[in-house]
């Protein structure tokens, strides 16, 4: 498609990039957090969800700048990773944290509540027969959620495609490296006559998280078909 | 050399071109970096990688100057730009922006579409203004404060509110508005945008990139922009 | 012994204190709805970790609360079959059967899946998913599931229970051949004297969560005062060996030198076999009726007489068959004249023996 | 006729096609599982749209596919008692009870809430929520609410599928109250003989999506060819009536001008009743036997002797209580030299009678 | 408090007035729609699931922007409801309908997920007693989904309270009308030194959302509890 630039192109692939490694690697987090909160009761739980749907209540720039402050080169999580050659600032990487973070919320509320409809007493089967509490959860639980996280992970990929305001706060709106399609489309906004671009790369992801959507939905009831409802 | 340059938002157009054309002349590689003033500031007190900020804020950058995050020495006025008072094409006919203004009569029940008037600096500017002509207090309360300059333009594009106070080079550009006011520059401060080194990330291409700001070339394509150079 | 239970645990206005010992073969825990017996089985499983007490399994020691013992479920190397299957609907029949297989130690030689399979009939079956099993064939999976994991002690809680007649009878005789044919032994939870008379080796009776009784299928089913589904459940145990299958449809057995026939059982000849004979269903005659169409009749000498409540008494038979209990009504005892030592015969209707009543050949019986 | 259904619906490899009418009183649906009961008391609630047919309840079309009548369930002026009870969960017992309360029509005449939860016996559980209830409690409460919502006829999918023997029995009586006290007919779907003993004025079978056979409940119940679950639940139905209560617990009745002595039977004298006397427990003897404890000894004309494939044949007895059955094996039947014509006496055992096999009083019977 | 000064209580009372409408005025709205979703099979079906999505994926500016082109004066459902009275255009009720806009995929989410594990047998019931699909649905699902619609709307007001982006480019920030907490916060921002005043504020915002998290997990539970899980 040549209705897009080369720089727009370069948008698409790095929202996708981001997108996809802030839901794959916040999987297993929002997996444990999910876990926890639906099975576990500790004390503090409260506090954990409280801060699970932090990114949700707070305003996206203050997010950003938490982040920023924290992970930032000078701040403290990211002077601990420097030396080990993880560093997140006004990287892709940051991007990806950042969208992670803004989606967290999303995507555990999405798995704990499947994982709260798996029947204990199905787990408890698995334990008489041999399973560990871990094994239990691989081979009985997390399959069973399985619609749930595909759920969660798809809402994840979708918010993680068009958050802007704590990315750029964070990473800021650097062209290939932290350049989303959101950010792309900001900067499209802030110059006259940026709107027809900005539209075009609204479409650009409508079409992408649509079809993100449309696979999960699928995926979803495929699952679901496979695990049999209410069997 | 590869350079990086933050740069305020609303200077999206005028310095990509200004950018192509150093490119060309110097064989130099630049990465424009656009987003808020404010963002772009703490992002750089954060040891964020650039080598330039083309700044919107006197402010911000006597902070980062204060913070010792830019070589002072090298902290230049790039361009400046006037404030105008605008209104939806074909609606208004011009006016003078003096303490007679009419803007109750100009608004008819509307709204006056500006930047945050505490926060950002074209809404600072054109509070300033109004003040110094007492109409401040009058319409202080029909103010739409938008988070930046270009979407209170697009308040008065999109025909939402019957006036605006934007900079020049925001209307030069929007063929949606037209100009009813000139703000005159001696109501405010002064506008200038500032940029300078960044401490510790100052390499030869940067310096050149600054001087050629300053140059006659980038001065034609701001001033193309709506930009003025400052004093002018 | 296979398995020591001795257990105290606390509900809310409810409390279970059990304390037996289970040998070999199948221990069937007997009891009427909410007399614990859920609450026994899954202290056992290690599902509940009661308040205090003490398990042992296979001569491991499970469950010591005052050494503060308690191994997890998983470790306990039992198998347990659930009321409702419980089979993993995510999983194929043929991956539920190997669920937990992976599991087994190594080193522990353990059923063959094939073998299993086989046993179990439900070979067609490995392949679908479990949604759409019938009721039976789901507990078939569950069985098979719950023995492909090597335990050293099968657990089961009213696995019929949610069964109707005709699958129940389905799936009775494949416990009867985990029984003669396996080494496991079991634990099986139920409040059917069906089940108790073909599938017992010990009887361990609950009452409101307290032990009321221990002891032989034999002796418990025939003890109106313990059966806890009532005085129709009551019934004797005979121990029979199949002498022949005639072409009329009959089996001939023979219980003590006495003939019983039967309709066709599934033993082949030679084989053992055991034979409830419910009370109700035991008519008694003074003298050998003659011209009459019911083909078994068995001479014996009356060894007790009680009454209950109702208007039946319960008389007690030695016979050479072993005994056989008969229950008549108080009116007919008076007036047939029926004492403690009188000889009378015991008429059995040969059809009114029901098939879920004979059972395979009696482990340690 | 309050119900008229003529229904055609297939299903991927099955297909019912039914076409019955049934007068007022209990019509029982009788058919083993999987024979299509719930496809067709399904199309009457409308809750299943079938393929074609026609459907009319109290006079009232509900379904006519050639039409294009489809009156959705809740305008159909039923009342539907699942076998799971389907109690709302976040309603109390009082309000699950009036739910259908605010739908009958005004004008409608409706059973009082009183007096359904008296005659329910359920006034102690009127402010519990449905969770902590017993099986059996929520299906009288089930019961209620459908009762409540003033239809016009009440549909019963195995109500009683899920419960024990205990709380079978326990259910079961309320069933013939609604059937004597009240005037709302019933459809009730089965597959036990004892519930269609008890119950049903009028039996239809279904086989194979297919309506096997049609009749009264003694028509039916004898004939060993429609029995849907199988030979074993073969007998006959007698009308009784109660002549007195003994004071050793034994009630006497009167069949026909023959006495037959039951376990205390819960009709007070003067009223009548059906007793089921399942084929199996009646003996056949040529001569009236003496010194036997069984009290019920009637005699009659052989008038059928039909052989099935197993070990027995079913022999049809003209007495004066009506026709009674015996089961006897082909061997007992063939060593009497039983034929057709010939008088003998059939040896019922007193105990030998469930408590589940003697029903109120049969209306329209 | 006094660390809070006038205006900036005027905006914590703003923002709690276009939270609460917000959700509790779109929650009719997310109810028909997740009950559609999660229940009928129209064409189209996955369509309206990709509006309802849409917020969640673009960038929040540009759903900001489209209302303003929409509901703005001169937008064409602006103009619309003009006459009646009905205008957003700079309007805290403008606030709220792009807050009530951002929330909504969340909120019909919640609510769709509890509505499928509703069991459709009990609606049944109810219809043969006599119930049309109406009074099923508000004597049935609805009571059962109870909790499910109470996470939806907390979920909602949460995100309400810290919606910014959108709000601001549709209704911008007229203190005392429309600007909130996240646009007060915004503004502190943007001026070096800002941070502590806008630090109140961030704390203002998290109590008030996670008062309204554990209520609404508290008020989950009772539901639960009396409507009996699993029963
Ligand atoms: N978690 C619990 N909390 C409180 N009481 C309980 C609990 N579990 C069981 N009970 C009570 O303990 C008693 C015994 O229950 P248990 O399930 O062990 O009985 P059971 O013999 O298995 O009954 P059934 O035959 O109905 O399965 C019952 O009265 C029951 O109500
Ligand atoms: N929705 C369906 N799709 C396909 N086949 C079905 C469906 N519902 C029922 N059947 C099939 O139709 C036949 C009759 O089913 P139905 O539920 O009416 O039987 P039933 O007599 O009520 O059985 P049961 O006694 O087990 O309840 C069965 O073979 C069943 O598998
Ligand atoms: O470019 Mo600005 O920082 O929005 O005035
Ligand atoms: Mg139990
Ligand atoms: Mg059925």
């Amino acid at each position: 498609m040549d209705w897009l630039g080369p720089e727009e192109w370069q948008a698409v692939r790095l929202s996708l990039r981001v997108a996809f490694w802030a839901t794959a690697l916040s999987l297993p987090f929002g997996l444990l957090t999910a876990y926890a909160l639906a099975r576990w009761r500790f004390p503090g739980r409260q506090l954990v969800n409280g801060l699970v749907h932090l990114p949700l209540i707070l305003p996206p720039v203050v997010t950003g700048y938490l982040l920023l402050l924290a992970f930032g080169a000078r701040g403290p999580i990211g002077e601990l990773l420097g030396p080990l050659g993880i560093s997140f600032a006004f990287r892709w990487t940051g991007a990806a944290l950042a969208a992670a973070v803004m989606a967290f919320p999303l995507m555990v509320r999405a798995i704990r509540l499947s994982i709260e409809a798996v029947d204990p007493k199905l787990e408890e089967a698995a334990a008489t027969l041999g399973a560990s509490r871990l094994w239990v959860f691989l081979t009985v639980t997390l399959p069973l959620t399985l619609p749930g996280i595909l759920a969660g992970a798809v809402l994840a990929f979708a918010k993680a495609m068009g958050e802007f305001g704590a990315t750029i706060t964070f990473v800021a709106n650097i062209p290939g490296q932290t350049q989303t399609v959101p950010s792309a489309i900001y900067a499209f906004l802030q110059v006259p006559g940026g709107e027809s671009s900005a539209a075009r790369l609204v479409i650009v992801s409508i079409i992408i998280a649509m079809a993100a959507l449309l696979l999960s939905e699928w995926l979803a009831r495929r699952v679901a078909q496979r695990v049999g409802a209410r069997s | 050399d590869q350079i990086t340059v933050f740069a305020a938002a609303s200077m999206k157009n005028a310095l990509d071109e200004i950018a192509r054309t150093f490119e060309d002349e110097t064989g130099h590689t630049t990465t424009l970096v656009y987003a808020g003033t404010a963002v772009l500031a703490r992002q750089i007190e954060q040891g964020a990688p650039a080598n330039l900020l083309v700044s919107a804020s006197v402010e911000w950058m006597d902070y980062l100057e204060g913070q010792n995050l830019i070589v002072p020495e090298s902290r230049v006025v790039v361009t400046g730009n006037r404030m105008v008072l605008i209104a939806p094409k074909d609606q208004a006919k011009p006016v003078e922006f003096n303490e007679n203004l009419d803007l109750d009569g100009l608004l008819v029940g509307g709204l006056l579409a500006m930047a945050l008037v505490d926060a950002v600096p074209a809404g600072i500017y054109g509070k300033a203004a109004l003040s110094h002509y007492d109409l401040w207090d009058e319409v202080s309360d029909r103010v739409a404060q938008a988070d930046n300059v270009r979407a209170a333009l697009a308040f008065v594009a999109l025909d939402q509110t019957p006036l605006g106070i934007v900079y020049a080079s925001d209307a030069h550009a929007e063929p949606r508005v037209d100009v009813v006011a000139r703000i005159p520059s001696h109501s405010h401060a002064p506008i200038r945008y500032p940029a300078a080194l960044v401490a510790g990330q100052s390499g030869s291409g940067a310096k050149a990139f600054l001087d050629f700001l300053t140059g006659a070339k980038a001065s034609g394509v701001f001033e193309q922009h709506g930009f003025s150079v400052p004093g002018g | 012994m296979t398995l020591k239970v001795s257990i105290n645990h606390a509900y809310d206005g409810f409390s279970v204190q059990a304390d037996f010992e289970a040998p070999d073969g199948v221990t069937v825990l007997f009891g009427r709805s909410g007399s614990g017996k859920t609450t026994v089985i899954n202290a056992v499983a290690g599902l509940l970790r009661p308040d205090s007490g003490c398990i042992e399994i296979a001569n491991r020691r499970v469950l010591d609360s005052k050494a503060g013992i308690f191994v997890p479920p998983h470790k306990r190397r039992i198998g347990y079959i659930f009321q409702e299957g419980r089979l993993f609907p995510h999983l194929t029949v043929k991956q539920n059967l190997q669920y937990g297989q992976r599991f087994v130690p190594s080193g522990v030689v353990c059923e063959d899946l094939d073998h299993v399979v086989d046993l179990l009939g439900i070979a067609h079956l490995l392949e679908r998913q479990p949604v759409g099993l019938s009721g039976g064939e789901k507990q078939r999976v569950a069985i098979g599931r719950a023995l492909l994991s090597g335990p050293e002690l099968l657990l089961a809680d009213e696995p019929l229970a949610a069964l109707d007649e005709t699958r129940k009878s389905e799936i009775l005789p494949y416990f009867e051949r985990l029984r003669s044919e396996l080494s496991v032994p079991i634990l099986y939870v139920s409040h059917s004297a069906a089940e108790v008379a073909r599938l017992a080796t010990t009887v361990v009776v609950l009452q409101d969560g307290r032990i009321a009784r221990q002891g032989s299928a034999a002796e418990v089913l025939s003890d109106p005062t313990v059966m806890p589904t009532g005085v129709r459940a009551v019934g004797a145990l005979l121990a029979a060996t199949v002498k022949a299958h005639h072409a009329d449809g009959l089996s001939e057995l023979d219980v003590g030198g006495e003939t019983l026939f039967l309709p066709k059982v599934s033993q082949s000849v030679g084989q053992s076999l055991r034979v409830r004979v419910p009370a109700q269903d035991v008519t008694l005659a003074l003298t050998r009726p003659e011209g009459i169409s019911a083909l078994n009749i068995v001479p014996g000498v009356i060894s007790q007489i009680r009454s209950g409540d109702g208007p039946g008494v319960m008389v007690s038979l030695e016979t050479a068959a072993g005994m056989v209990l008969a229950r008549v009504t108080r009116r007919s005892a008076g007036q047939l004249g029926l004492v403690e030592g009188m000889t009378c015969h015991a008429v059995i209707k040969t059809v009114a023996i029901a098939p879920e009543d004979v059972g395979g050949p009696a482990a340690g019986a």
